[in-house]
């Protein structure tokens, strides 16, 4: 049996400084061996994302026809694909369109999202009621038939996907913001702020923020790894991104009918995708249990 | 010598933490005996809970026995496997624990959750565990008992919620009980019953009980013995009376010392704190742990722990200068606080309210939706009218739901009133918060209950002290940031903490930049909902003369509330008792404790624990529970539990209010004479004036 | 398991009504019981009004629910169906059909001569805008000149009329259709249940007027909008017969136990073409530069895996063996000669073009292929790739610079030239206008004399290679694998007009 | 209670509402001609013509919306643009089949996720927690498509399951059962870590409670307290998830129902896009929304059954 919260140990709190306090955090997420994998292998991919066009051996898109279809060898790590295309460097190229698709995606609608949820949960009254309203309608619809919905009017593209990862995931991340703002803004030292004549603003940004960042961490990072799967499932329904972009679910895609001659086309970008949600959801894991967030 | 009940040889508990094992428990021998009452005292963090705990053998995964024994009718605990542990529990010894509402199953009825604790030991039938329930609740005095039975755990009050935490300590009819702070959670009248009901059951059982807590005034009424812990050790282990007659660690003394008396006030007898905190269980002191707080403390005091003496037979003090105090060479009683003057405050009123009315909407539970209830609203303060004059502290003193806190809230402006009118110096307040003037926002400040939640987390002390100058007394960043200090100062902290995170203060550190907050704008009221109820004994005392002594500072007046009456009298120049969103009696200060009362105030006197076990108090008990204020009672709202009820006219008509000629009023039918004449004091003191 | 590679045959378009197959048919008599069921792998039926049909599933329903007036076999010559034979005057301008007896419609009327002449007025009238308009445009009357006998005259010569005759939506309805979409027909097999975006389920028409057909009781048409999906499907017996896959899933199929894998050449292609009636596909030296950018055998390689045949960028492909001219080669790439024609052209700094393309077949990769070849040549495209019913819906094939079309398989090679070649034809997609070219197609398609027309063939073959604005790098084949345990099943190069009730079960 | 459910059958009006708007509005600015989508890009105008008429789609936008509306409130969804079918019948076909493969992942999921996030909290910190967190871990990182491919690989080429659960319509749940199990299985493992994580979560925190320390220190066994007492509260919201998940189950699985191309709601929605078919687009989604609402509704009332601090009806 359990009981881990002790009475008598309640008091042993010692919060750095400010300006340690991320370092500090930092110190704590490194504790917890997954929580440290899943951190460096989301940097690693990162940088890959980043410095992808410098490593990659070969260009995105580039063809050697008399190297087709070969198996992973020391020339072709990952091997090559149909078109003669290698595949380690398509999938470190592909690390930036997922970045710039699911990450700057997740990016946007975590600060709209924000900004509404905010908004909705310190305001309150019909705005609240108008927005949750709508939020309801787009969201009593699965995400990826929203997604398709969006796509179809859109057309496919890579500012489409885009948009519509924005799109979907605003009212989701606007929600969990609100539901810790209405917690919140009860909390005594929002009652004082407003005691003590701070505008609403302040109130918002100075006050309630800082408090609803821990959760907000938490949801990016999941709504990253959810991000992830929507993009490489839009590409895999070949909505999404499109050839000859080097899109992980695009590149399974094009690779499933291939699978039994070039298998390795399939299974590197399947992987990368595997490896990175998991990375993501570890790290979800880990702000979690640093934030002490429940879910 | 027969084998004690229990016993704790060299007791030593731990956890294991991330910073290595924390030893919440160290070097600790205690032995109860049978039908022996055994009180043990300490403020929050002095291991008190986890020794409860470790007589249950119950630590959870990370805490464990380091050294020592823990011997229950002579047999070691440590040795019983899962099943002998198992056999413990169901008849050897049972808990009850401090919070009945979070104890409790909240999907399992009352009657299942009693009718576990009785069928394992026993070969009984259905209907025979039945009337076994049904007489358990019954002689925990539950009205109904049949009813409670049926009840989930959310549908009756936490006095009764603790009831049936007795009931099922009871129905296996221990040998030992422990008891954690089995009242802390309760009001004071409701914790009276509760507390009325321990001591019967345990002198009619001839049940021993081990008594946690941190109330002076609760374990002083209840036990034989006492022990005080502080910071993880045994400083002192006395019979009750003595403990309490001629405390031997200044520790004790300062606990004493530290809770204010009914009918002590700050400017005649003011209440001596003890300075600092408690250390962290990280980082102790190498020499007595007590070193650094104590007002006695020598040098042999930093360097060498003291040793656990016997002073006499029946005593034990960890002091090296037991000695001296015991031959009263030394007195561990501060003299630095002076009592507190209160000048004479100028007539005028500051502060009118009339007809004040504040409404919440009931939070309709799912089942009321579901049953199509209208919305409907909690009239949590009625038609209340108030004055406040000038440099003024007003008391106001009531329990939980009686309205107090939301008289504040309404007063600030943080609810918006229904109705009635607020007018601070001449000037009529917009019920609202946001349309309220800068200038009025300057002038009426609060300081906030929970000193956890008044600090933003995540703003550093200067910040949240800059702002106040900022916005109100429209200071530039520079100027609000060089009175950070001073500001600091006035509420005895030190400079450096400007940088600090509230996170890195203790609930007593956090609740003083609170109050430096609240003064940072010279309010002409200052309102204090319950600024020390948060916060240990210790360190209490403390806060309310820091409030005292800044009110006199700034000319100020105060609207000081508390549950506690003796806090309350300790502060107020005048007391209003509420009771139900309405005042029941009103007056100075120093005649609130001399008949007559309103037959309510008279009964919360009399369910005031006093720490001092020769007091003789008068026994008046409150049936029933508070009515909802959702749905109050008509005529005088304390009828229906009123001990000294008249008859028709308590529920018909509202009662008048009568004056004393000493300018008490009391909202009562009885006339004063009446009172008068059936009321004698509630307390007697016998061992006071020393 | 074998494949059956079944190389172009010479089309005879020289065969008038002396053909009597009538006879092949009814020589099969002996009505042994339809058995059997067949499970058929489809894209999802949209259109089931035959005016309207384009889809290889639409078409191979309708194939087996109604009839022909005349046929097509696998080897593209022209056979009888609801028409016994055929009597053509010597101006080559009258057709007479004489119609099989006891044929009926599904809801037990007879076939009558007014059935055929109310379907073909149907699909000619150009206010109704079905696109068999411009196809029958050429037919000046058709008359029932008997209660089984119609008669088609002709404006002008036409040697591919009874081609046109067996255009895929020139299927036989009752004259008394009030719903087009009613499945209605006179064919093999009747329309059990449609269960739309699912499945379409036939039963054998047990009054059908040919003997021994159909074989088949059952033939249950399962769509799926994933090629994988219905190999998997093949693959793991939940169903019999895909017609429809790209050339690795066709590679995977091969050596698997229990399936037999068809593979034939088509005249079918990917067309990559170049608007010629402005910048920058009106300077002939452009379209030469990409004509000499590509490298059509690696294409094939890459693209197709090895699969179909080089094209020479003309629409007459090798499969019209008669007249494809195997003198006529698309330039070799030479990246140099290109550059140069480029800077001639103004292009100095390389020419930067968006190639629209539809998300079907093997088109995106052909386009990611042209990208990193004509990168070497200084053509940097950007490529856009649209779900191809938007790219068709909205036109936008008809409008871009640049794009990627497909052509699928059409029985004789005129019906490309005049509908996407010649000057203001309806789908001249690359707004191409060439007198020389129009009037060398003119005569193509109107000479009986076969020298001419093969001549004419040539002449455009060359032309197009030139200076065509369009380059066709190769002409793909058409795959399909069949469970073991059916018999009689033929491909044919339009999947679609594969019939079903030539199957049987062993 | 009855008064509690009108209210939320009025709020699910109002989301059927405006959801219908929205799909409304977003296929309005659809890309592609409904006409040449359906009639191929081989007709000419007058045919256009004549379809565009038939459909009425030159009216303005708000007159159709409102007999699309007027409609549909009369229990009349229409005919679908592309396949001339009914709508109703058609829908409803496939809302049993959805049904019928939500319903079979759920009673595979749901015990099993719940199982072994229960096992997981009671051992915490041991190997088989680890081994259970390993495990929900690595199936977190899988896309449906991948395990799709993996388990027609493994179990219909190598096992004999079947490859393709294309059923036909009418098939009863019995005989449509060998076809469900792999994309029942498929999306088992999307929900399996998430709900087996969210019970561990709620198992670790209902055994952090006090009543569960009351209820060991009365001497209770070890398995009661967890059966009778932990269990229970701590499966509560599990529930809710669940609910969410039924909703995805109905209409969300187009991946999985494009690999083994089941005919669900899903696939249907999809083809009803591409089709630009507005009338079958709303007739799959208001099903869909309806779906959802009554599986959230049916959820909080078994809430409020497992948990009595928001009992239903006293």
């Amino acid at each position: 049996m359990t009981t881990t919260t002790n009475p008598d140990l309640a008091s042993e709190s010692a919060a750095p400084v400010r300006g340690q306090r991320w370092l500090v955090s930092l110190r704590a997420l490194l504790r917890n061996p997954a929580h440290t994998a899943g951190l460096i292998i989301f940097i690693l991919f990162l940088l890959i994302a980043i410095f992808g066009p410098m490593l990659a051996p070969y260009g995105v898109n580039e063809q050697i026809v008399e190297d087709a279809r070969q198996a992973p060898s020391a020339a072709h790590w990952f091997g090559t694909d149909r078109l003669g295309r290698d595949v380690f460097s398509r999938v470190l190229l592909g690390a930036r369109d997922i970045f710039s698709l699911a990450g700057l995606g997740t990016l946007v609608a975590v600060l709209v999202g924000t900004s509404l949820g905010l908004l909705s949960g310190y305001r309150g009254g019909l705005f609240d009621e108008l927005l949750m309203r709508f939020f309801d309608s787009l969201l009593s619809l699965p995400a990826l038939l929203l997604a398709l919905l969006l796509l179809g009017t859109l057309g496919p593209s890579r500012q489409s996907v885009l948009l519509v990862i924005i799109v979907v995931y605003i009212p989701i991340v606007a929600r969990v913001v609100r539901s810790v703002v209405l917690s919140v803004k009860t909390r005594g030292y929002i009652e004082a702020a407003r005691v003590q004549g701070e505008s609403s603003a302040r109130i918002l940004f100075r006050e309630i923020l800082p408090a609803v960042l821990p959760a907000l961490a938490v949801e990016a990072a999941l709504r990253f790894s959810y991000a992830i799967f929507l993009a490489s499932s839009l590409g895999f329904l070949g909505v999404g991104v499109q050839p000859p972009s080097p899109d992980w679910g695009l590149m399974v895609k094009e690779a499933r009918d291939n699978v039994s001659q070039t298998p390795w086309a399939l299974w590197f970008p399947a992987g990368a995708i595997s490896i990175l949600v998991i990375a993501v959801n570890l790290l979800a894991d880990g702000l979690k249990t640093l934030f002490r967030v429940e879910d | 010598m027969a084998v004690p009940l229990l016993q704790l040889k060299d007791l030593s508990v731990a956890y294991r933490s991330r910073r290595g094992a924390l030893r919440a428990v160290r070097d600790l021998s205690l032995e109860i005996a049978k039908g022996q009452t055994y009180g043990l005292v300490g403020e929050s963090g002095s291991g008190k809970t986890t020794l409860a705990l470790a007589v249950l053998n119950y630590l959870g995964k990370d805490g464990y026995i380091e050294s020592g024994q823990v011997l229950f009718e002579g047999a070691d605990m440590a040795a019983l496997d899962e099943a002998g542990l198992r056999a413990l529990w169901q008849g050897g010894m049972a808990h009850v624990p401090q919070n009945p509402f979070t104890a409790l199953n909240p999907s399992m009825r009352i009657g299942e959750q009693v009718a576990e604790a009785i069928a394992l030991n026993s070969e009984i039938d259905a209907p025979e565990i039945e009337t076994r329930v049904l007489d358990l609740l019954a002689q925990v005095r539950l009205p109904d008992p049949a009813r409670v039975a049926r009840a989930y755990p959310h549908e009756i009050s936490g006095g009764q919620q603790q009831r049936v935490i007795i009931a099922i300590a009871l129905g296996r009819q221990p040998s030992l009980l422990v008891l954690d702070e089995p009242t802390t959670a309760l009001d004071v009248t409701t914790e009276a019953v509760v507390l009325d009901l321990l001591r019967e059951l345990v002198r009619d059982r001839d049940t021993a009980a081990l008594y946690v807590s941190h109330n002076l005034g609760v374990v002083a009424g209840l036990t034989d013995r006492v022990a005080v812990l502080y910071a993880s050790e045994l400083v002192e282990d006395a019979p009750t009376k003595e403990l309490y007659r001629q405390p031997l660690h200044p520790y004790t003394r300062g606990l004493l010392d530290s809770v204010p008396r009914l009918g002590q006030r700050k400017d005649v007898k003011p209440l001596q704190g003890i300075e600092g905190q408690i250390p962290s269980l990280t980082d102790l002191p190498s020499g007595c742990l007590f070193a650094p707080r104590c007002p006695l403390a020598i040098d042999q005091c930093w360097e060498e722990r003291p040793p656990l003496d016997h002073p006499t037979p029946d005593r034990r003090v960890r002091c090296h200068r037991w000695p001296e105090i015991l031959a009263g060479e030394v007195d561990a009683g501060r003299d630095a606080v002076e009592p507190i003057q209160v000048e004479d405050y100028q007539p005028e009123t500051i502060l009118t309210v009339e007809q004040l009315d504040v409404q919440y909407p009931i939070q309709r539970s799912l089942a009321d939706v579901l049953a199509g209830e209208p919305a409907r609203y909690v009239q949590v303060v009625d038609q209340l009218d108030l004055r406040i004059r000038s440099r003024e502290t007003l008391g106001v003193v009531g329990e939980s739901g009686s309205g107090k806190s939301s008289l504040a809230r309404a007063l600030i402006g943080l609810v918006a009133a229904e109705g009635g009118e607020v007018e601070l110096l001449g000037v009529q307040l917009p019920a609202r918060l946001d349309a309220r003037s800068t200038e009025t926002l300057a002038h009426l400040q609060m300081v906030f209950q929970n000193p956890e939640e008044a600090l933003n987390p995540y703003l550093t002390i200067a910040e949240s002290l800059r702002r106040p100058l900022r916005n109100l007394r429209g200071m530039s960043y520079a100027e609000a940031q060089a009175m950070v200090p001073q500001l600091l100062e006035s509420v005895r902290l030190p400079a450096e903490y400007a940088r600090r995170l509230p996170g890195q203060l203790s609930g007593g550190e956090k609740q003083r930049v609170a109050i430096a907050r609240a003064f940072a704008t010279h309010p002409d009221l200052l309102l204090a909902d319950e600024p020390v109820s948060a916060l240990d004994v210790s360190v209490q005392a403390n806060i309310l003369n820091l409030l005292a002594e800044l009110q006199n500072e700034h000319d100020t007046a105060m609207l000081f509330i508390a549950h506690d009456i003796a806090v309350v009298g300790y502060l107020a120049d005048r007391i209003a008792v509420m009771y139900l969103g309405q005042l029941m009696q009103q007056g100075p200060a120093e005649i609130i404790f001399d008949p007559p009362y309103h037959p309510y105030t008279e009964a919360l006197l009399s369910a005031v624990p006093p720490p001092d076990p020769f007091v003789k108090q008068e026994h008046i008990r409150l049936s029933g529970e508070v009515p909802s204020a959702a749905d109050p009672p008509s005529g005088c709202p304390f009828h229906t539990r009123c001990p000294r009820f008249l008859g028709d006219i308590c529920v018909e008509q509202e009662p008048p209010w009568r004056e004393t000629q000493d300018g008490k009023a009391i909202y009562c039918h009885i006339p004063i004479e009446e009172l008068q004449a059936a009321q004698s004091p509630v307390l007697r003191f016998n061992g006071e004036g020393d | 398991m074998t494949t059956h590679s079944i190389f172009g045959r010479a089309l005879n378009t020289a065969l008038p009504a002396i053909l009597l197959l009538g006879l092949v048919l009814s020589a099969c008599g002996g009505a042994a019981p339809a058995e059997g069921t067949l499970r058929v792998a489809f894209q999802p039926l949209v259109q089931t009004d035959p005016a309207t049909i384009s889809s290889d599933t639409e078409v191979f329903v309708a194939n087996a629910v109604y009839d022909y007036l005349v046929d097509v076999d696998p080897d593209s010559n022209v056979v009888p169906r609801l028409a016994t034979e055929w009597d053509i005057n010597d101006d080559g301008l009258t057709y007479t059909f004489p119609l099989a007896e006891g044929v009926s419609f599904h809801d037990g009327s007879a076939l009558t001569a007014e059935d055929v002449v109310w379907t073909f007025d149907r699909l000619r009238d150009p206010d109704n805008g079905y696109p068999t308009a411009d196809l029958y445009a050429n037919i000046t009357g058709i008359e029932a000149t008997g209660e089984l006998e119609v008669t088609f005259t002709l404006d002008q010569t036409n040697p591919f009329f009874l081609y046109d005759l067996s255009d895929n939506h020139a299927l036989v309805m009752s004259s008394d259709t009030e719903d087009p979409s009613d499945f209605n027909g006179t064919g093999p097999f009747v329309v059990e249940s449609y269960s739309p975006e699912d499945r379409i389920l036939l039963t054998a028409n047990d009054d059908y007027f040919v003997d021994g057909q159909p074989q088949l009781a059952t033939v249950e048409v399962i769509f799926f909008s994933d090629e994988n999906a219905m190999v998997d499907a093949l693959r793991g017996g939940q169903v019999d017969l895909v017609m429809r896959m790209s050339t690795p899933l066709f590679e995977s199929l091969q050596g698997v136990d229990g399936i037999t894998t068809y593979n034939i050449p088509t005249g079918g292609f990917d067309l990559v073409r170049l608007r010629a009636d402005r910048e920058p596909g009106n300077d002939p030296r452009v379209i030469q530069a990409m004509k000499l950018a590509t490298d059509r055998a690696a294409i094939l390689e890459l693209v197709q895996q090895g699969y179909g045949a080089v094209g020479n960028d003309s629409p007459i492909g090798p499969i019209f063996d008669a007249y494809h001219d195997d003198g006529v080669q698309a330039p070799e790439r030479d990246v140099e000669a290109a550059r140069a024609l480029l800077a001639e052209a103004g292009y100095e700094d390389g020419l930067d073009l968006t190639i629209h393309v539809p998300n079907s077949g093997g088109r995106p990769d052909l386009a990611a292929v042209l990208q990193d070849q004509w990168a070497d040549a200084g053509i940097n495209l950007e490529i856009s790739v649209e779900p191809e019913e938007v790219y068709y819906g909205e036109n936008g094939w008809l409008e871009v610079d640049l794009g990627i079309t497909g052509w699928g398989a059409r029985p004789y090679p005129q019906l490309y030239l005049d509908t996407m070649l010649v000057s203001g034809a309806v789908w001249n997609e690359s707004h191409f206008s060439d007198e020389e070219f129009d009037a060398l197609a003119a005569l193509a398609g109107s000479t009986l004399d076969d020298q001419e027309r093969i001549d004419a063939y040539s002449q455009i073959q060359q032309l197009l290679a030139e200076r065509g604005p369009v380059i066709i790098p190769y002409h793909f084949p058409q795959f399909a694998a069949i469970r073991d345990g059916f018999t009689g099943f033929q491909l044919e190069a339009f999947a679609g007009r594969t019939d079903v009730h030539t199957i049987g079960t062993e | 209670m009855a008064r509690y459910i009108l209210r939320r059958l009025a709020f699910l009006a109002l989301t059927l509402v405006l959801t219908s708007l929205l799909i409304f509005v977003i296929t309005q600015l659809l890309p592609g001609d409904v006409c040449r989508v359906i009639l191929g890009r081989e007709v000419g105008e007058a045919a256009s013509q004549a379809c565009r008429a038939e459909l009425r789609l030159d009216d303005p936008a708000l007159v159709r919306y409102g007999d699309w509306l007027s409609g549909f409130l009369r229990g009349d969804m229409g005919l679908s643009y592309s396949t001339d079918a009914e709508i109703g019948p058609l829908v409803a076909e496939r809302l049993g089949n959805s049904l019928m493969l939500a319903g079979f992942t759920l009673a595979i999921a749901v015990p099993l996720a719940t199982g072994l996030g229960a096992l997981a909290a009671l051992n915490e910190g041991k190997w088989l927690d680890n081994l259970i967190s390993v495990f929900s871990l690595a199936v977190v990182g899988l896309p449906e498509f991948v395990t799709g491919i993996v388990l027609i690989e493994l179990l219909a080429f190598r096992v004999g399951l079947p490859a393709n659960s294309s059923i036909r319509p009418g098939t009863g749940f019995f005989e449509a059962l060998p076809s469900l199990i792999l994309p029942a299985l498929t999306a088992t493992l999307v929900l399996l870590a998430y709900i087996a994580r969210l019970t561990r979560a709620g198992v670790l925190e209902e055994l952090k409670q006090p009543y569960v320390r009351t209820a060991a220190l009365k001497g209770l066994p070890r398995w009661v307290v967890i059966l009778r007492h932990v269990l229970r509260n701590a499966l509560a919201p599990t529930i809710t998830v669940v609910a969410i998940s039924f909703g995805w189950l109905i209409s969300g699985l187009v991946v999985i129902e494009n690999v083994f191309n089941y005919p669900g709601l899903g696939r249907l929605m999809v083809f009803a896009i591409s089709r630009r078919d507005l009338p079958l687009l709303q007739g799959v989604a208001m099903v869909t929304v309806l779906a959802f609402a009554l599986a959230n509704l049916g959820a909080d009332l078994l809430y409020a059954a497992l948990n009595p601090r928001i009992r239903v009806g006293e």
